[in-house]
C-alpha cells in the first residue's frame, strides 16, 4: 500500500507536480484535481513527459474539475483515468496516507 | 472508514473549500464517516456567518452549516489561526465550533486518513 | 458623481488575466472591475495569457463542482463596448488550445506584439 | 507625485498587505501624495477589526489604521468582495471605509501611478 | 482530556515544509502545529524541502520588512524532542546553499531517500 | 520611459518570473521581492538565466527581503541592483506604470 498525492494547481503556474513527480514513489497513486486538471490533458507541451509519469505512477484526474473547465475527459492522455469525487474517495481509502502537494 | 479533512483555504479566493466539500458529501454517500472537519491557516474564513455571497452562486458557509447538522459533523476551526483573522464566537456561523489545534492532531490519530484542501 | 468629476480623462486601463477560472476566484473578481471601468468610459483592453487563457474555453459545465458557471459575461462584454480582447498565440499552443475553442471573438497575437501592447498602458491591473 | 495603492491577499497568510504598508510609508516619506489605498479579493480581511494577531508580532489591521489617521490616508474596501468574504460594517476597523470598485478605477484615472501588492 | 483518550497510539506524522518564511504565513503556523504534535507524544518528522529550505537559513534579520522572525523556534525544537530534521540535499544545491547556512542540526538526505521516508508515515501534513 | 514589473512570488515555485521576462520589453526595470528575491542570488541553479536578464533588462532586487530570509545583498548576480522601499517608490515614479506578476 502506498501514498496518494494530491495536486490541485496548474502545473503551467507551480512547480507543485514537478516536485511532486520526484518525491512519490514509483507505483503511487497521484490526482490532478482543480487547476492541476490541465495537466492531464493530451496536446499540451507537457503532455509528453505527463504519458510517461504515467507509466511510472497510478495517474488520475478529476471528471468534474475537467468539465468545469470545458476540458474533454475523452482527451485526456493515454494511462490517466479519469475519477468522480467518489473515485477521489476510494483512492483516498486505498492509500497508505495522503499527501496534498497543493 | 473513518476520515478526517483539513481545510486551508477561506471561501471564494480558492476551489479548496469546495472541493473538500464534494469529498465529504461523496466520502458520506458511500458510507464512509467523517471524524471531523477541520479548518486551519486562512480556511478558518469559512466559518464566518456574516458572509454574503451573491444569491445566483452557491453560499459555501452556508452549505458547510447545512451539512454538518444533516450528518453530525464536527466542523472545528482553529482558535490561534482564527484569533488572528478575526474569526471569533460573535461571528461564528452555525455548526462550526472554535478548539485548539490538538483536535487537529486528534483527528490525525483517530481518522484513518486524513486528507487535505489547499495550500 | 465622481463619473462626472472625471469627464474627459480617457485612460488605458489593461486588465491581465493569468489564471483559470474556477481553481480561484480572480477570473470573476476581475469580470467585475472590467465592467466598471467600462463604466467609467475608459479605454479597456483585456488580455489572456499564460492560463488566463482557458477563461475563454468553450463548454464549462460546472455543475460537477457546484461553482456558478460565469463564462457567459465574457459574451456580454460587447454590449458593454469592450472589445480590445487579446490572447497570444503561444499560450494557446503550450495548452493544446486553437481560437475555435474559445467562445469569443479574440485578436490573436504573439507574445512580442502583446508585450508591445501593455507597455502602451497607463494603469495594469493583473491576476 | 499621487500613487494609488491596491492590496489584493489578507494579513498574515501572505506578506502582500505588509509590504504594501512599507511601501506607502516610504512613499509618504519622500513626500509623494498617497490617493487612496484600495482593498479586493482577500485584500478585505485586511478591515477586519476583530483580528487579533500575537501580540509579540505586528498587527497589520491595526497599523493601517494608524496609518490613515496620521497621513488622513483613504482606506477603501471594496463593497462586493468584503460581502461575499464577511466583512461589514459591523466588524470593520476604524480608518477604513467600505465602498464600490468605482473608487479603484477613478483611482487609477486620478493617481500617476498604480501599483498592486499580491496575487 | 483527548490525550489521555489517545494513550499508547503513536502515529508517524510528517510536515512537509515547502515554502520560504515571511513570504506567507505557512511557515510559521506550521510551526504551531509541530509544537502540539509533540504535546500528542506523537512521531514528529519534519521535512524542508523546495523552498522550504530557506525556513532554516542563519542570519535572518526581519527588521526591514515589520515582521518577527521567528526562526528562533527551530533552535527549540529539540527541547520538545523534535529532532527527526530532514533536508534534501537537492533543494539545497538548486538554492545554492549548504548544510552550513542552515541554523539547526538536520540529517541531509537525497531526495530518493526522502521520497522512501514519506511513503512510512501515517498522517502528512504539507504546506 | 518604460513600466516597472513586480515579481513576488518564487521563481522555484512559480513561473510568474518566467511570464514577467517573455512579456516585459527590453530595457523595462524589473523589481524582485518578497519571496522572489532568492531569485537574485548568485549560485543557485537559475543564476545564469537571471544574468543573462540582468543584461536585457533593468533588474532590481529588494534588500529588506532578502536581509529578512539570511541572504547576503552582497551575493546577488552580477547586474541586479539592490534597492530599499524608498528606491521601490523611485522606480515606480519612474515608470510609465507598473504591472505586478505576483
Amino acid at each position: 500500500m502506498s501514498q496518494l498525492h494530491t495536486v490541485s494547481k496548474s502545473p503551467f503556474e507551480r512547480t507543485n507536480l514537478q516536485s511532486c513527480l520526484k518525491l512519490a514513489t514509483p507505483g503511487s497513486a497521484i490526482l490532478l484535481y482543480e487547476d492541476a486538471v490541465i495537466g492531464a490533458m493530451q496536446g499540451t507541451s507537457m503532455a509528453d513527459a505527463v504519458a510517461a509519469a504515467a507509466k511510472t505512477f497510478s495517474l488520475h484526474v478529476l471528471g468534474p474539475d475537467l468539465a468545469a473547465r470545458g476540458l474533454d475527459a475523452a482527451k485526456v492522455v493515454p494511462g490517466v483515468k479519469v475519477v468522480d469525487y467518489a473515485g477521489f474517495v476510494d483512492l483516498a481509502a486505498e492509500a497508505s496516507a495522503v499527501q496534498a502537494w497543493c | 472508514m473513518k476520515f478526517a479533512v483539513l481545510v486551508n483555504e477561506g471561501p471564494f479566493n480558492h476551489q479548496a473549500s469546495d472541493s473538500a466539500y464534494q469529498f465529504v458529501k461523496a466520502a458520506l454517500s458511500k458510507g464512509h464517516q467523517i471524524f471531523r472537519v477541520f479548518f486551519y491557516y486562512d480556511g478558518v474564513y469559512n466559518a464566518s456567518k456574516l458572509s454574503e455571497p451573491p444569491t445566483d452562486d452557491r453560499n459555501v458557509v452556508a452549505n458547510w452549516g447545512k451539512l454538518a447538522e444533516e450528518h453530525k459533523l464536527d466542523l472545528v476551526v482553529c482558535v490561534a489561526a482564527a484569533l488572528r483573522r478575526g474569526i471569533k464566537d460573535e461571528n461564528l456561523a452555525a455548526g462550526f465550533r472554535i478548539s485548539g489545534l490538538g483536535q487537529l492532531i486528534e483527528a490525525g490519530i483517530q481518522a484513518d486518513r486524513l486528507v487535505t484542501f489547499g495550500d | 458623481m465622481e463619473e462626472e468629476m472625471e469627464a474627459g480623462v480617457v485612460k488605458k486601463f489593461m486588465y491581465v488575466n493569468r489564471k483559470q477560472p474556477y481553481g480561484t476566484v480572480y477570473a470573476l473578481e476581475v469580470l467585475e472591475m472590467v465592467l466598471i471601468s467600462a463604466a467609467f468610459d475608459q479605454d479597456v483592453h483585456l488580455v489572456f495569457t499564460d492560463d488566463g487563457v482557458l477563461q475563454l474555453k468553450k463548454n464549462m459545465a460546472t455543475e460537477g463542482i457546484g461553482m456558478k458557471n460565469f463564462s457567459k459575461t465574457y459574451r456580454a462584454l460587447e454590449g458593454y463596448d469592450i472589445e480590445k480582447l487579446y490572447v497570444d498565440q503561444e499560450s494557446l499552443d503550450e495548452r493544446g488550445l486553437t481560437e475555435d475553442d474559445l467562445l469569443v471573438d479574440v485578436q490573436v497575437v504573439s507574445r512580442a506584439e502583446m508585450a508591445k501592447l501593455m507597455d502602451q498602458m497607463d494603469v495594469v491591473l493583473s491576476a
